[in-house]
């Protein structure tokens, strides 16, 4: 894997680099129309500049060459004067090449916002260290909140209000578009557009402190009936208990301080300062895309927090394996 | 940052006063350095907590709503660091809520420590400064109880001023 | 005034040689013992001491990205934490900006510059001094704090809202701070003493066209020091303020600005790149000369070169914050200004091809390094055409990729050249050789393991693995690369390692150096190595760039100086015509009082806004002792 | 290698004077880092300003009176620095003392206006970022000012000991009157600034 690694990038050519990658959050592996049209022009600015790279190479290499036989040194007039003649025409193609680059970038930022008309608006807000969505619909009752994974209907552009809460973390889903940051006291935005129905993981790409690695998110395409089906589960109240341990796992999490930071929608629990679980055994992943959601996890999660991702904001709340056992019932039955 | 459940079901156990005010933290917290007064991370973690938990609502920045202020040198129940922990976590009659069931020990701890800094007379090293927020009074750091109210009512509680 | 006019028999006119050299040797000798070492105002010393300095600090550097390369080198990896990792990282780049990179530029320079000048110290040594002090104690402030866990963590560029009052707990991001205001002191004084020292001190006949590369290179440098360096004292300075005293500036709820501490910081930011690498791009216009044996090619061009990028440095800051969301169309500009920094870069990199493509070259290490310069710094500077792109770089912005680019610009194309400087100038500081097999042996080490660690970073950047994170998880596809990538650092490892034990072995045991070994045409050689404290036995007068060229067998120099006190000549700025017979100071230890004060103001003010006013009286009181005349001879007219 | 003389520099003046003189360069570089500073702050101001929905922030304009007054003393005191400049020329000691005893006196005055300077800004350092960047102005100034002062108090010293008479001094002295036109000629924009744009 290595070795074939090394094969594809030591000719620095971004063709068969691409052909080496195949992951879900790549710069090279993309399925957004940003980022579809992001990636030829890396191709093409890489290929380029590698081509320059091996153009100076080659004139380094025959210099080498050449000194190799003794000749006399002093310089003479006519050597000088074509020596001159060639560093010219050198700089000269180099303010061409530069120059394109340059028209090329302008052209390429113009067509960095999508075309069209914003089907969707999602509110981004960047916390240390997680990530917190509302949906914004056309009327007060469609909004709704989750944490960590965007759902977007395939072939529709969504718009993305960013906002950092506290300081400076950047949205980037390399599949679907280039990053955007989320400053505090600033709104930026950025559209978004799948191409393909998939999973396309991103992260924060600004450091943002002590989890800044373990701030990540999902972005979830899928065709818009998929999509309503989903957006109309979210905006429900969470599944009541249906049987005896989730009933005690709900108890549990209502009379321990997991009810002050963490809102329920349809129970008591409102606290707002950690993400939404109404619907948390329904997303994907838990704390910011550190493990798939199971049972198995969500009570690995909640029993220690701080050893798992340390210095995130979560304290580790004293439970019992009985109340840790319900509890992550409780939590895996909220689809 | 995280505190071993031993560690933290010790630092639960102070040792309170009959009349619940004043008394002695267990000897952990002195083993430990006395952590949530002097480390700078306890205390601006107690600080986002004062936010989070709703503090303000009841004692806005510290000069009291419709609770009791922090900054006025009138420390009801002592400023000693056991009688604020105990007061957020088991609460005070005329409205100040119990928080041992929202809060971890660690966390009282940390809002205590943080609150015992808000009245602060002597600006500490470790003290937090100002938030990125509308500027409502000089920050912790530099001591507001005394660029605020020095000319308080200090005299009638001499026995419980602010300095500890 | 207060004596006689000098006699003629204290000038150095007619005199015998050994009267003369002793006579020298004792006006501007340094005394040994603890005193002298302290008290010292020879630039060469002082030189040599920053040079060291800087080296240790570019090991303890080291050491830090060695851990960070464990760290990474598996996913979740459980040796660091990301407390302890984000303190690393922090240390090791504002250890390798602050406290490496720059210092020892300027430390090279203010070993050779009086020498390639031809004068015998440099201007303003007593301020030289000063900088020093400041500067060891500004590392050794940062260090200190790591070691105690309160290293910052907050990024080389500690961006506020995260330093700031609110999210920087501590003390960590004031030690940060503070210790920039150390070096960009220590930065500042130097620039100024080279500024002064090239426009005034030159030898005569010195004209404009006749200052080697190198000079003027550090003349743009030290201009871009003074012109950069402000922006970063006032951020500096605001941060404190804010988290010290609760002023504004970065608090969007009070009327501050998050992205204006964004562009205080890049706008002294990213001078601050061609501050490191215009020295060294200057010492390779130097030094291909005696390698290539013959001049190099386009004086006119590499100083017009060194000089446009100076100016252009100054527009290029906003192609760090592409992705913070400014206006596009501002983006663009930015887009082409950096775009056409390239140019200035082609023109050097084809003058020195066309000088390697018609010289006859001499294969030593300090050669290799040259092209394994130009082989590396040539990917960085095309990786850095990508950046400046502002389409191109919403996706690599704050990746590896970006890692990756600048390492190959400030590895490549810096260290590489720095390396070369070392391996050539190394019997001009030390009066040894280094072992040239061992050389050999450590640039292709260096050469490999440079490459093998940091080329895969660009790839790894492109997959989507941003920087300064201190683990990743291990369903991401990025372990191989990442494992490969740690295991050649061992290898680039090794080569600098190799490189340190040549260093410390020759300049023990090494073979002894003639004046000039290399066979070299500037000043800097026409003196023995090392050179005596006087630098040179009579000031030597140039009638062209490459003196020691022209004529092999003689040295054209100019007589009349004093030998009873430390004197040097004053020229004019263009043409180098003798103005006056100046002074050089003498040996002070005041200026360490007045760096010990002024340590002691600065750690304070973390602590205390006090400190500016009380601090200051000590520092008042040292500066006085430091400039009160002691009736010298220095001090006659 | 064997040296050959080409030139005799004995006949060389012992130090130079005005641009002979390194001092005088170290000066000018030196003010050249600060009038950069200057700059910058001053561009801080404008960026502040022009992200504001309202300037000043939450404060009204600072008083004219004690800024004018200010500008007023500084600008008067060019007339004695152009005179002590022009006396060390001459090598005039006697007046040259005399003009160090006035410029030290004239650089004091500034400063016990600046005490009314500050509470006449309305507006505390930590109000918000309006008041941080007028305090932070004023602040650098008065530094300046003091420091320029505290050069002038000890340059007026050492005139009237045995070093006075050395024609060195009198390089010194005019140095120090170049750094003062600095701190008047900066101080015009930042009063400009603080007093001026604010009342737009």
């Amino acid at each position: 894997m290595i070795h074939l690694r090394r094969a594809c990038s030591s000719a620095l050519l971004a063709a068969p680099l691409a052909g080496c990658s195949g992951n879900w959050q790549s710069a090279l592996d993309v399925y957004g129309t940003s980022a579809i049209s992001l990636k030829h022009l890396i191709i093409l600015i890489v290929a380029v500049c590698s081509l320059v790279w091996m153009l100076v190479m080659v004139a380094l290499i025959a210099a080498l060459w050449r000194s190799r036989d003794a000749r006399p040194v002093s310089p003479e007039p006519g050597r000088e004067r074509r020596l001159t003649i060639a560093v010219t025409g050198a700089v000269v193609a180099t303010v061409l090449i530069i120059s394109t680059f340059t028209i090329m970038s302008f052209v390429a930022t113009r067509a960095l916002s999508v075309a069209g008309q914003d089907e969707l608006t999602i509110r981004v807000r960047g916390l240390q260290w997680w990530w917190g969505l509302e949906y914004i619909g056309p009327d007060p009752t469609s909004r709704f909140e989750t944490a960590n994974e965007i759902h977007i209907p395939v072939g529709r552009n969504v718009r993305l209000k960013l906002e950092g809460l506290d300081v400076i973390h950047s949205f980037w889903v390399p599949s679907l578009a280039g990053k955007q940051d989320l400053v505090p006291g600033r709104s930026n935005e950025l559209t978004i557009r799948a191409e393909h129905a998939g999973i396309y993981r991103g992260q924060c790409a600004e450091f943002c402190g002590m989890q800044h690695a373990h701030m990540a998110l999902l972005v979830i395409a899928e065709p818009q009936a998929d999509y309503d089906t989903w957006a109309a589960t979210q905006r429900q109240a969470a599944a009541r208990p249906t049987d005896e341990e989730t009933a005690t796992g709900l108890q549990t999490f209502l009379a321990k301080p997991c009810a002050a930071c963490h809102t329920i929608r349809g129970t008591a629990a409102a606290g707002t300062t950690g993400p939404d679980l109404t619907h948390v055994g329904g997303r994907r992943t838990i704390a910011a895309g550190l493990f798939e959601t199971t049972r198995g996890s969500l009570a690995a999660w909640t029993a220690d927090p701080q050893t798992i991702k340390p210095g995130n904001n979560m304290p580790m709340v004293p439970l019992t394996p009985d109340e840790l056992r319900a509890m992550s019932a409780y939590l895996a039955s909220l689809k | 940052m995280r505190l071993d459940p031993p560690i933290a079901d010790a630092l639960d156990k102070i040792a309170l006063m009959p009349n619940r005010i004043g008394g002695a933290p267990p000897n952990v917290y002195f083993v430990l350095g006395r952590p949530y007064e002097v480390n700078a991370y306890n205390l601006s973690q107690g600080k986002r907590l004062y936010a989070w938990f709703g503090c303000k609502s009841c004692h806005g920045d510290g000069r009291g709503g419709s609770g009791p202020g922090f900054l006025d040198g009138w420390w009801s129940y002592g400023p000693e660091m056991v009688s604020i922990f105990a007061s957020i976590r088991d609460g005070r009659p005329h409205g100040m809520p119990a928080f041992g069931d929202k809060m971890t020990t660690d966390q009282i701890w940390q809002l205590a420590g943080y609150v015992q800094t808000i009245g602060s007379y002597e600006g500490k090293t470790a003290a937090p400064s100002r938030n990125d927020e509308k500027q409502t009074r000089p920050a912790e750091n530099r001591a507001p109880a005394k660029l605020l109210f020095d000319e308080g009512p200090t005299p009638v509680h001499r026995d419980q001023g602010p300095t500890p | 005034m207060n004596r006689p006019v000098a006699a003629p028999d204290t000038r150095d006119i007619e005199i015998e040689r050994k009267r003369l050299t002793d006579a020298l040797a004792e006006t501007w000798k340094t005394p040994s013992g603890i005193w002298g070492a302290l008290a010292t105002v020879d630039h060469k010393i002082i030189g040599r001491r920053y040079i060291v300095t800087a080296f240790v600090f570019l090991g303890l550097g080291g050491v830090l990205a060695a851990l960070m390369r464990i760290q990474l080198a598996q996913p979740e990896a459980r040796l660091l934490g990301p407390d302890r990792y984000n303190q690393i990282f922090t240390m090791h780049g504002a250890n390798m900006m602050f406290l490496f990179a720059v210092p020892v530029m300027e430390a090279v320079a203010v070993y050779l510059v009086p020498l390639m000048v031809g004068t015998r110290n440099i201007a303003f040594p007593r301020l030289n001094a000063f900088s020093y002090w400041i500067y060891l104690a500004g590392g050794t402030l940062l260090w200190t704090a790591f070691a105690l866990d309160m290293g910052p963590d907050v990024g080389w560029f500690a961006y506020v809202p995260l330093s700031g009052p609110q999210y920087g707990a501590g003390k960590r991001a004031d030690i940060w701070a503070q210790m920039i205001t150390f070096t960009e002191i220590s930065a500042l004084a130097v620039a100024v003493e080279l500024v002064v020292t090239i426009f005034k001190q030159r030898t005569p006949g010195m004209t404009l066209d006749r200052i080697p590369v190198f000079v003027w290179a550090m003349l743009v440098t030290s201009f871009l020091v003074i012109m950069a360096m402000p922006a970063i004292v006032l951020a500096s300075t605001s941060l404190i303020l804010d988290r010290l005293v609760g002023t504004h500036f970065f608090n969007p709820a009070e009327g501050g600005d998050v992205l204006l501490w964004q562009h205080l910081f890049w706008f002294f930011g990213h001078p601050e790149v061609y501050i490191i690498f215009l020295p060294a791009a200057g010492m390779v216009s130097t030094m291909i000369e005696p390698f290539a044996r013959r001049p190099a090619f386009g004086y006119l061009g590499l100083v017009m070169a060194l000089i446009a990028t100076g100016i252009l440095a100054f527009g290029l800051w906003v192609h760090h914050m592409f992705v913070a969301g400014l206006p596009r169309l501002g983006d663009s500009f930015f887009t082409a200004s950096s775009m056409a920094i390239a140019i200035p870069a082609g023109i050097q990199v084809f003058c020195w091809l066309a000088t390697l493509w018609d010289g006859r070259l001499v294969f030593k290490t300090p050669l290799l390094f040259i092209i394994g310069f130009i082989v590396t710094f040539v990917i960085g500077g095309l990786t850095g055409v990508m950046v400046a792109s502002v389409p191109f770089d919403t996706q690599v912005h704050d990746t590896y990729f970006v890692v990756a680019h600048f390492h190959y610009v400030l590895i490549g194309g810096a260290v590489f050249p720095l390396l070369a400087a070392i391996h050539y100038w190394f019997p001009k500081l030390t009066g040894r050789m280094l072992n040239e097999a061992l050389g050999q042996w450590s640039f292709w080490l260096i050469f490999v393991g440079f490459n093998a660690t940091f080329f895969p970073m660009h790839i790894l950047g492109l997959e989507g693995m941003p920087r300064r994170v201190y683990t990743y998880q291990p369903d991401l596809p990025w372990h191989g690369l990442n494992l490969f990538i740690s295991l050649s650092a061992v290898i680039l490892i090794a080569g600098f390692l190799l490189f340190f034990i040549n260093a410390f072995r020759s300049a023990r045991v090494g073979e002894v150096a003639r004046d000039n070994p290399w066979d070299a045409p500037t000043l800097e050689w026409a003196t023995t190595s090392p050179p005596p404290s006087y630098n040179f036995p009579m000031i030597p007068v140039v009638g062209s760039l490459h003196p020691l060229w022209d004529d092999r067998d003689s040295l054209a120099v100019a007589n009349g100086l004093r030998t009873d006190r430390r004197e040097l000549v004053v020229t004019t700025l263009a043409a180098a015509e003798p103005q006056a017979r100046e002074a050089s100071p003498r040996n002070s230890i005041w200026p360490l009082w007045a760096a010990i004060a002024t340590t002691i103001m600065l750690i304070w003010s973390m602590f205390s806004p006090w400190a500016v006013v009380w601090g200051s009286v000590p520092v008042a009181v040292a500066l006085m002792g430091w400039f009160w005349p002691k009736g010298t001879p220095e001090d006659e007219s | 290698m064997r040296e050959k003389i080409v030139l005799d520099l004995g006949k060389l003046p012992l130090y130079g004077m005005g641009t002979a003189s390194v001092t005088w360069w170290g000066t000018l570089a030196f003010m050249l880092i600060e009038g950069t500073g200057f700059a910058l702050a001053i561009a801080v101001y404008l960026y502040l300003m022009n992200l504001a929905t309202a300037w000043p922030i939450n404060a009204p304009p600072p008083d004219l009176l004690p800024g004018t007054l200010v500008t007023l003393v500084l600008l008067a005191s060019l007339v004695p620095n152009v005179l002590v400049s022009r006396w060390a020329e001459q090598q005039n000691l006697r007046m040259v003392r005399l003009g160090m005893v006035i410029m030290s006196m004239v650089g004091i005055a500034p400063l016990i206006v600046r005490i009314f300077e500050f509470p006449a800004l309305k507006v505390s350092w930590d109000s918000n970022a309006y008041g941080s960047v007028v305090w932070t102005l004023l602040g650098l100034h008065t530094t300046h000012i003091i420091t320029d002062l505290v050069d002038t108090l000890v340059l007026a010293a050492l005139m009237f000991t045995r070093h006075g008479g050395n024609p060195r001094r009198f390089g010194d002295v005019q140095d120090n009157v170049m750094y003062w036109n600095f701190v008047v000629a900066t101080w015009l924009p930042i009063y400009g600034c603080i007093y001026w744009l604010a009342r737009l």
